[in-house]
C-alpha cells in the first residue's frame, strides 16, 4: 500500500512540478484495435521528439510532453482518461483519440465543457462535423468519411468497376464510410450488387464471401485489417469469389502484405488520406519516419504525426500553453497565408514565428486546412502493390 | 489554485462514475445478494436503459429514429420501465434455470440485445451510436431547454443566457455528481427498507431454501421474477445516467461485457454481496482503483524507465492498459479467497429482541 | 445439380461450417467435462485455448529461428504440455480453494482467471496480430481434380484436411480413453454421479487432474486449429469462441463429451448456414446477426431442454 | 367418521420415465385424525407426500382437500388452503434466527409486498408486531425460547425438527404432512416431538398425516395406519391390525415378527 501511495504521489508531483508544455494523448492502447494504434502512437512520440530535438517550445526551450492515456476505443474509458488528462495532468490540449465514438464522447462529455481543444488523429465519422453548438474546439487531422467515401466511389468507377459488392465491418468507422461510398457510387451510376455488414473478429467469413460473391467479381471491402479484414480478404481469395478489391485506409497496412503475401494482392487498391510520394511533405515525412522505424503509410500514422506537430505549432504560435487561445492559433498555423512548413521543420517554423511571421503547415497526410467545422478536406491517394510493397499515387 | 480545481473536478468525476456503478451494483445486489439470481447479462439491461433514454431525450436527428426531445426525468422513467419490461420477459422463461445456467443464458441474451442495437441501424444508428445525449444540469444551458417550459416561465432566454454565461464552465459538474449521489442514496434507502422489511426476510428465505419457502406459502417463481425485474429497473436507471455521463453511446465498446458486467460483479463481490452499503462501497472503491491505476501505472513506468534507462518506455506504455485489467483480475482473486464475504459482509437485520432471551442476544447476527 | 446448388453449398457453407464445428467441438469437450466433473462453468476456457495457440506460435518461432519451419501440428503437443500446466496451476491456485464452496465463487474465480490470462498474453506478446503461416491457402489440387472428375468438385485447402484429421484423431483417442481406461471410466462415473463415485472409492482429485489434462489437450488443439484456419492470432479470439463453445456443450448435454462434439458441429454449421440464401436470393439472416445464432440456440436449448440432446445432467 | 374427510387421495399414480413409483394409491384422512403412512424404503411414501403437497404433479389420480379438488396445485397455493408439510431432512433457513425462521411462515404479511414495504410502513409494522407475538408464542410452545436469537443452522437436529413443526403452527394449518419427524432425533427429544404432535392434535385440532419409520412412535400417535408397498396400498387399519397382518409382515418386516 505504501508503495502505491508513493508511486501516486510521484506521478502527481511529476505532473505538477513540470513547467513544460503538456499535451494529452488518449489512444486506443487496449480495446479492439490496439495493433492499428501502436504505430500511430509511435508517430505522435516522433513528432514530440522532433520538436524537442529542434529547440523545444517557446524561447526558453521548454519540453513538449506527451501525456498518454488509454481511451480503449471506448466512450467510458475515453471520458475517464480525458477527465484525468484535463484535470489531473492539466494538459493544454488533447491530441487523439483514435476512434470516432471515443472522440465524440470525450469531446461532448469532457473537453468541450472544459474548453479544451481536441485535435483528433483519425476520427472520421461524419457526425463530428456538426457536433459542436457554438464552440470551436474540435478539429481533426483526418478527413471525414464523407470525403473519402466519395473519392473511393470515383476511383472504383474510374477503374471500370461498374458493379460492385460491398462488405463492411459493423463498427463505427467502417459502417460510416461504407454508407457514404454506396451513396456516392450509386449516384455516379454504379450498381451495388450486394451490401452486407459483417461482424468484426469472426473466425471465418466464407459464408459471407460466398453469399455476396455470387453477385460480382469486385469487392469494396471496409474493415480494419486488425479486426477481421485480413481474414475476410483471405477467405475471398481462397474461395476465388472475388478478383478485384478496393477499400479504404483501414485495410492499408504492411501487415496485410506480410500475412497474405504481395503476390496475392496484385488486384487490390486501397485509398488513404494522401500519402502521396510525389508531394514534398510526404517525402519529408517518409524520410523522418523511415529513420525512426515508423511505418509511414500505415493507416492514420501520418495523421498522428501531423496532429501532434500542428498542436505544437499552435501552442508555439499562441506564445503560451493557455487552453483558451489554442483553437484560434491552430487555424492560423494550418492555413494560408504563411510560409509553408513541412513535417519535421520545427526549427524553421519556430524561427518564423519568433520573428512574428506566419506559417502554413502542409502535413504528411495532406494540406491540413481546417474548414469552419474543424474538418480537413484531405487529399487521397490510391495504393497498389508495386514490387512487393504499397505504392501510393495521388488521386485527388 | 487551478491545480486544486482540477483535482476537485477529478474527484467529482470519480464520484459521478462511481455513483453510476454503485447504481448498477445495487441493482445486482437485489438480484444476486437478495434473491440469489446469477445475472451475468448486466450489460444488456444497462444498454436498454441507455438506449431508451438516449432515443427519447435527444433532439430530433437524421441519424436514428426520433430524437423525441422528451424531458429528462420522463426519459429516465421510461428507460427504467423498458429495462424492467425486458427483464420480466426474460424472467418468465429463464428464471427457473440454476445459477450458472442462468448466467450463461443471460450472457447470451445480453449479447443478442447488443447485436440488435448494432444491426437495427435505422433505429439506433447502428455501430456509430447516438450522440448529443442531454446531461442533467449542463443541458439547461442549451437553447431547446431554456426556451421551453418550465424554464421559460422563470426567465426570458436572454436572461438565461446571461445567467449561464456568468457561471464557470464546470458549474454543472457538482450538480450532476450530486444528482447521481442523491439517486444512489434514494435507491439505497428504498432497498434498505425493503431488505429489513418482511419482503427482505422472504427473499433471504427463498435464497436460502427454496422448497421450505414454497411450503411456507411463498410463490418462489413470482418472487424471483420480481427481484430480477426490480434489479433490472435499477440497472436501466443506471444505464440512463450512464448515457448522460458519456453523452455518446454505441453498442460495441460502451457496452463491453468485461467492463460493465464483470466490473460490477467485482464491485459487488468485493464490497459484500447482500449488503447494500457493501455494494456502494465496492463500486466507489473499485472504480477509483480502476481509474487511478492508470495514473499509477503511468507513474510506475516513469520510475521504471528512469531506473532502467535501457528499457524502451514506449513498449511498457503500450502494454500498461493490459496490466490494469490484470490488476483487477488479481484483486478479484485475492478478495474471493481472503474475504469471501466481501469487505462488508451481509448482515441480517436485527431480529426483534425477545425480552426473555438469556444468551446470544447479539442484536445483529450474521 | 451439383453446379446449381451443391457446389456452392458444400464448398462455401457446409465445409466451413464443419471446420468451425470441429474447433467448437474440441473446445466444448473441455467445457463439458469441467462442467460435468467439477460442476462449474469455466469462463477461462477460451483464454486458455488462446494462450495455447500463442505458445504454439512461440515454439514455432523459436524453432523457426534455428532455420526449421515447423508445422503447427508438430508444435501442438509441446504447447499442450504448457496448457495442461496452466490448467493445473489455475486449479491449484484459483479453483481448489472453492471446491467445497458455492458454485458461484468458483465461477467468479474463473471470470478473474479469464481476465488474468488474457491480459498476461496481451502484455507478453503485445497487441499486434501475428500469424502461423503467411499467404493464402489454395484448395488441395489433387482433391479438386479427383472430385472434379467425378462431377462433384470439392475445394478444400490442406489446412482443413489437417483440421478434420486432427479432430477425428482426438475424438477417437478420447473415446478410447473414456471407454477403455480406468481413469476414463472413473471420469465418466464422476460426471454421471459425483456422490456415487465418491462412495465407490474413486479418487476424485485424480479424476479432476485427468479432466484438466484432457481438457487442456483438446483446448490447445482447438486453439491451434482455429489459428491454422484463420491464420491470425489475436488475443480476443478466446472470448469470442467461448459462448459458442458453451452453446455446443449445452446443446450436447453437460458431461457428455460426444454430445459436445455433436453440439460443436451443429453450432458451427448453424452459424455458417444461417447466412445461406435458403429462401430467395438474400441471406436468410443478415450476416451481422451471425454471432447471435449460437447464442440464440443456446438460450432456447437452456429453456426448452436444459439436459441437452444427449441427456446430460441438468442441475 | 367418513362423513368428515378432510383429505382424500384417489387412484394416485406417478411414473418417472418408465418407472412407476406410485401405482394407484387411495386413502382418506378424517378431521382431527392422525394417520400414519408406513412402508419399506421405495414404497412410494415420500412421492405420495410430494404429490399431495404439490411438489410433484401426479400422473393420474385425484387429491381432495376439504371437498376441493387440489390435484396438481402448487405448494404455495396449498399453504393458503391450510395444507402444510415438513421435510424428511430439515429445511431450516440456516443463516436466519429461529425466530425469523418462524416469522417467514406467517400468512398475510403485508410487508411481503415491496410496495407496501416502501409506502405503507404503518400497516407493515402493525402486522409485523402481530407476527412477532405469534412467533414468540410458538417458540414458547416448542420450548425453543432460549434459542430464539440463535441462527437456525446452529441448532441441533431435534431442535430443527421442532422448528419445522413450529412453521406449520404459524399458519393455522388444517392438515399437516409430517415427513419422518423422528429421523435423526435423539430418543428424549423424539418423545417431546411426539408429545407436541398429540398436543397440537388435541388442543388445536390439527389433522396429521405422518410418514415414520419408528414403529413405536407411530403406534403411540396414529389412529389409523396406511401401509404402502411397491407403490400400492397394502392395507389400512389400526396399528394392532397392521402388526398382525401376514401380508404386512411379509412385505415390510421381511418375514420377521417384530
Amino acid at each position: 500500500m505504501k508503495k502505491t501511495l508513493l508511486a501516486t504521489a510521484a506521478t502527481f508531483m511529476a505532473t505538477s512540478a513540470m513547467a513544460d508544455v503538456n499535451i494529452g494523448n488518449p489512444m486506443a492502447m487496449t480495446g479492439p484495435i490496439p495493433d492499428l494504434n501502436a504505430p500511430i502512437a509511435a508517430a505522435v512520440d516522433l513528432a514530440a521528439q522532433n520538436v524537442n530535438d529542434q529547440g523545444g517550445m517557446f524561447a526558453d526551450g521548454e519540453t513538449l510532453n506527451i501525456v498518454r492515456a488509454d481511451s480503449a476505443c471506448d466512450p467510458t474509458a475515453a471520458v475517464d482518461a480525458v477527465t484525468k488528462l484535463i484535470n489531473v495532468n492539466s494538459v493544454s490540449a488533447i491530441v487523439g483519440p483514435v476512434c470516432s465514438g471515443a472522440t465524440i464522447a470525450q469531446a461532448e462529455s469532457v473537453s468541450i465543457p472544459a474548453g479544451v481543444v481536441t485535435l483528433s488523429v483519425s476520427a472520421s465519422s461524419p457526425a463530428i462535423t456538426n457536433m459542436e453548438d457554438g464552440t470551436d474546439l474540435v478539429f481533426r487531422a483526418a478527413a471525414s468519411d464523407a470525403y473519402q467515401g466519395v473519392a473511393l466511389a470515383e476511383l472504383a468507377l474510374a477503374n471500370g468497376f461498374d458493379e460492385i459488392a460491398v462488405s463492411y465491418a459493423n463498427d463505427d468507422y467502417n459502417a460510416a464510410i461504407a454508407e457514404v461510398f454506396v451513396q456516392a457510387y450509386t449516384d455516379l451510376g454504379g450498381t451495388v450488387t450486394a451490401n452486407e455488414a459483417h461482424e468484426p473478429n469472426k473466425a471465418s467469413y466464407r459464408s459471407e464471401v460466398a453469399t455476396i460473391g455470387a453477385t460480382s467479381d469486385n469487392l469494396a471491402l471496409f474493415s480494419y485489417y486488425g479486426s477481421g479484414g485480413i481474414t475476410l480478404m483471405r477467405n475471398a481469395l481462397e474461395t476465388g469469389a472475388f478478383t478485384n478489391f478496393i477499400g479504404a485506409d483501414g485495410m492499408l497496412s504492411d501487415e496485410l502484405i506480410e500475412q497474405i503475401g504481395a503476390e496475392n494482392l496484385m488486384t487490390s487498391t486501397f485509398t488513404t488520406s494522401a500519402s502521396d510520394d510525389s508531394t514534398p511533405s510526404f517525402a519529408a515525412w517518409k524520410a523522418i519516419a523511415d529513420e525512426a522505424g515508423v511505418p509511414a503509410s500505415d493507416p492514420f500514422v501520418a495523421n498522428g504525426y501531423d496532429a501532434t506537430f500542428m498542436m505544437a505549432l499552435a501552442i508555439e504560435a499562441a506564445g503560451s500553453d493557455d487552453r483558451a487561445v489554442i483553437a484560434e492559433s491552430l487555424r492560423a498555423i494550418a492555413t494560408a497565408p504563411g510560409e509553408v512548413i513541412l513535417p519535421g521543420e520545427w526549427a524553421k517554423a519556430k524561427e518564423i514565428l519568433a520573428a512574428g511571421g506566419e506559417i502554413n503547415y502542409e502535413g504528411a497526410a495532406g494540406n491540413q486546412d481546417f474548414d469552419e467545422n474543424g474538418d480537413v478536406a484531405g487529399n487521397f491517394s490510391k495504393s497498389t502493390i508495386v514490387d512487393g510493397a504499397w505504392a501510393a499515387e495521388l488521386i485527388q | 489554485m487551478e491545480a486544486y480545481l482540477g483535482y476537485f473536478l477529478y474527484l467529482l468525476s470519480l464520484l459521478t462514475v462511481g455513483g453510476i456503478y454503485a447504481i448498477f451494483a445495487l441493482g445486482l445486489n437485489v438480484q444476486w445478494g437478495f434473491a440469489g439470481l446469477f445475472n451475468a447479462g448486466i450489460v444488456g439491461f444497462v444498454a436498454v436503459g441507455a438506449y431508451v433514454y438516449a432515443l427519447l431525450t435527444t433532439a430530433e436527428s437524421t441519424f436514428h429514429i426520433g430524437g423525441f426531445g422528451l424531458p429528462l426525468p420522463v426519459g429516465m422513467a421510461i428507460a427504467m420501465a423498458m429495462a424492467a419490461l425486458i427483464a420480466g420477459l426474460i424472467g418468465l422463461v429463464c428464471i427457473r434455470l440454476r445459477s450458472d445456467y442462468l448466467a450463461i443464458a443471460t450472457i447470451g441474451i445480453a449479447e443478442i440485445i447488443k447485436l440488435i442495437f448494432k444491426n437495427e441501424t435505422d433505429i439506433t444508428n447502428g455501430p456509430r451510436g447516438i450522440n448529443k445525449i442531454p446531461r442533467a444540469w449542463e443541458h439547461f444551458s442549451e437553447e431547446r431547454f431554456y426556451s421551453s417550459a418550465p424554464m421559460s416561465w422563470i426567465a426570458t432566454p436572454e436572461q438565461w443566457v446571461a445567467f449561464f454565461d456568468s457561471l464557470p464552465n464546470w458549474y454543472w459538474q457538482p450538480l450532476f455528481a450530486g444528482t447521481i449521489l442523491l439517486v444512489v442514496f434514494i435507491i439505497y434507502k428504498m432497498l434498505e427498507r425493503a431488505r429489513t422489511s418482511p419482503w427482505g426476510r422472504m427473499m433471504t428465505a427463498i435464497r436460502e431454501n427454496e422448497p421450505a419457502s414454497r411450503a411456507a406459502g411463498k410463490d418462489v417463481t413470482k418472487r424471483r421474477i420480481e427481484a430480477f425485474v426490480i434489479g433490472a429497473a435499477i440497472m436501466g436507471l443506471g444505464g440512463a445516467l450512464f448515457a448522460q455521463h458519456l453523452r455518446l453511446i454505441e453498442p460495441t465498446n460502451t457496452f463491453d461485457p468485461s467492463k460493465v458486467t464483470f466490473l460490477v460483479w467485482v464491485m459487488l463481490i468485493a464490497g459484500g454481496s447482500g449488503n447494500n452499503r457493501g455494494a456502494i462501497l465496492g463500486a466507489f472503491l473499485i472504480w477509483t482503483i480502476w481509474s487511478a491505476s492508470e495514473l499509477l501505472i503511468a507513474g510506475m513506468i516513469d520510475v521504471i524507465s528512469a531506473v532502467f534507462s535501457t528499457l524502451d518506455p514506449s513498449i511498457l506504455a503500450t502494454r500498461a492498459g493490459f496490466l490494469r485489467m490484470m490488476l483487477i483480475g488479481i484483486l478479484m482473486q485475492v478478495i474471493l479467497q481472503r474475504y469471501p464475504g466481501g469487505i462488508l459482509p451481509e448482515v441480517r437485520p436485527a431480529s426483534p429482541k425477545a425480552e426473555k432471551t438469556v444468551a446470544g442476544a447479539t442484536g445483529e447476527t450474521k | 445439380m451439383w453446379d446449381a446448388f451443391g457446389f456452392e453449398f458444400v464448398n462455401f457453407y457446409l465445409i466451413p461450417g464443419l471446420v468451425l464445428g470441429c474447433i467448437y467441438a474440441l473446445g466444448a469437450i473441455g467445457i463439458t467435462l469441467t462442467f460435468g466433473i467439477l460442476r462449474f462453468a469455466n469462463f477461462a476456457h477460451g483464454e486458455v485455448m488462446m494462450s495455447g495457440a500463442y505458445i504454439a506460435w512461440t515454439i514455432m518461432a523459436l524453432v523457426g529461428a534455428a532455420g526449421i519451419a515447423l508445422h503447427p501440428l508438430v508444435a501442438l503437443p509441446f504447447a499442450a504440455i504448457f496448457v495442461i500446466g496452466l490448467f493445473l496451476l489455475c486449479d491449484r491456485w484459483f479453483y481448489k480453494p472453492f471446491r467445497k464452496a458455492d458454485t458461484i465463487k468458483i465461477v467468479i474465480a474463473s471470470f478473474g482467471v479469464m481476465l488474468i490470462i488474457r491480459s498476461a498474453v496481451q502484455a507478453l506478446w503485445g497487441p499486434n496480430q501475428i500469424t502461423f503461416v503467411p499467404g493464402i491457402a489454395r484448395p488441395n489440387a489433387w482433391l479438386q481434380s479427383v472430385t472434379g472428375d467425378a462431377g462433384m468438385m470439392i475445394l478444400m485447402p490442406n489446412k482443413h484436411l489437417w483440421i478434420f484429421a486432427g479432430t477425428i484423431l482426438l475424438v477417437v483417442a478420447l473415446s478410447y480413453l473414456l471407454n477403455r481406461t480406468r481413469t476414463g471410466k472413473a471420469m465418466r462415473a464422476v460426471s454421471d454421479s459425483p456422490d456415487l463415485a465418491h462412495v465407490t472409492g474413486i479418487n476424485v482429485e485424480t479424476v479432476i487432474k485427468a479432466t484438466w489434462i484432457v481438457g487442456g489437450i483438446c483446448a490447445t488443439a482447438a486453439g491451434v486449429f482455429l489459428v491454422m484456419d484463420t491464420q491470425t492470432l489475436e488475443t480476443t479470439m478466446g472470448f469470442r469462441m467461448l459462448l459458442p463453445m458453451f452453446a455446443a456443450a449445452i446443446l450436447g448435454g453437460i458431461g457428455k463429451p460426444y454430445g459436445a462434439v455433436f453440439g460443436g458441429l451443429v453450432i458451427g454449421l448453424a452459424e455458417e448456414l444461417s447466412a445461406y440464401p435458403w429462401i430467395g436470393d438474400t441471406p436468410l439472416l443478415s450476416p451481422g446477426y451471425k454471432t447471435g445464432v449460437a447464442f440464440a440456440i443456446m438460450v432456447v436449448m437452456l429453456i426448452v431442454r436444459p439436459q441437452g440432446l444427449f441427456k446430460g445432467r441438468s442441475f | 367418521m367418513a362423513m368428515d374427510t378432510v383429505l382424500s387421495v384417489a387412484g394416485l399414480t406417478k411414473s418417472f420415465g418408465g418407472l412407476q413409483a406410485v401405482r394407484g394409491v387411495d386413502f382418506e384422512v378424517e378431521r382431527g385424525a392422525i394417520v400414519g403412512l408406513i412402508g419399506p424404503n421405495g414404497a412410494g411414501k415420500t412421492t405420495t407426500f410430494n404429490m399431495i403437497a404439490g411438489e410433484l404433479p401426479p400422473t393420474t389420480g385425484k387429491i381432495t382437500l376439504l371437498g376441493e379438488d387440489i390435484t396438481g396445485q402448487r405448494t404455495d397455493t396449498l399453504y393458503h388452503k391450510g395444507l402444510m408439510r415438513t421435510f424428511q431432512l430439515s429445511h431450516e433457513y440456516a443463516r436466519m434466527t429461529s425466530l425469523e425462521n418462524l416469522m417467514v411462515a406467517a400468512p398475510d404479511q403485508t410487508g411481503e409486498s415491496i410496495w407496501s414495504s416502501w409506502f405503507a410502513n404503518g400497516r407493515v409494522k402493525q402486522r409485523e408486531a402481530e407476527v412477532i407475538e405469534l412467533a414468540r408464542d410458538t417458540l414458547d410452545f416448542l420450548g425453543l425460547t432460549h434459542v430464539g436469537e440463535e441462527l437456525a443452522g446452529n441448532l441441533s437436529g431435534g431442535q430443527k425438527k421442532l422448528l419445522e413443526i413450529g412453521r406449520t403452527m404459524m399458519n393455522d394449518a388444517k392438515v399437516v404432512l409430517l415427513d419422518e419427524p423422528g429421523a435423526g432425533v435423539n430418543p428424549t427429544l423424539m418423545r417431546k416431538v411426539g408429545d407436541m404432535i398429540l398436543q397440537l392434535n388435541e388442543e388445536r385440532g390439527y389433522t396429521f398425516c405422518i410418514i415414520e419409520h419408528d414403529m413405536d412412535m407411530i403406534a403411540r400417535l396414529a389412529d389409523k395406519v396406511v401401509v404402502l408397498a411397491e407403490g400400492q396400498v397394502l392395507m389400512e387399519g389400526t396399528m394392532d391390525e397392521v402388526r398382525s397382518d401376514e401380508r404386512v409382515i411379509d412385505a415390510y418386516f421381511g418375514g420377521e415378527v417384530v
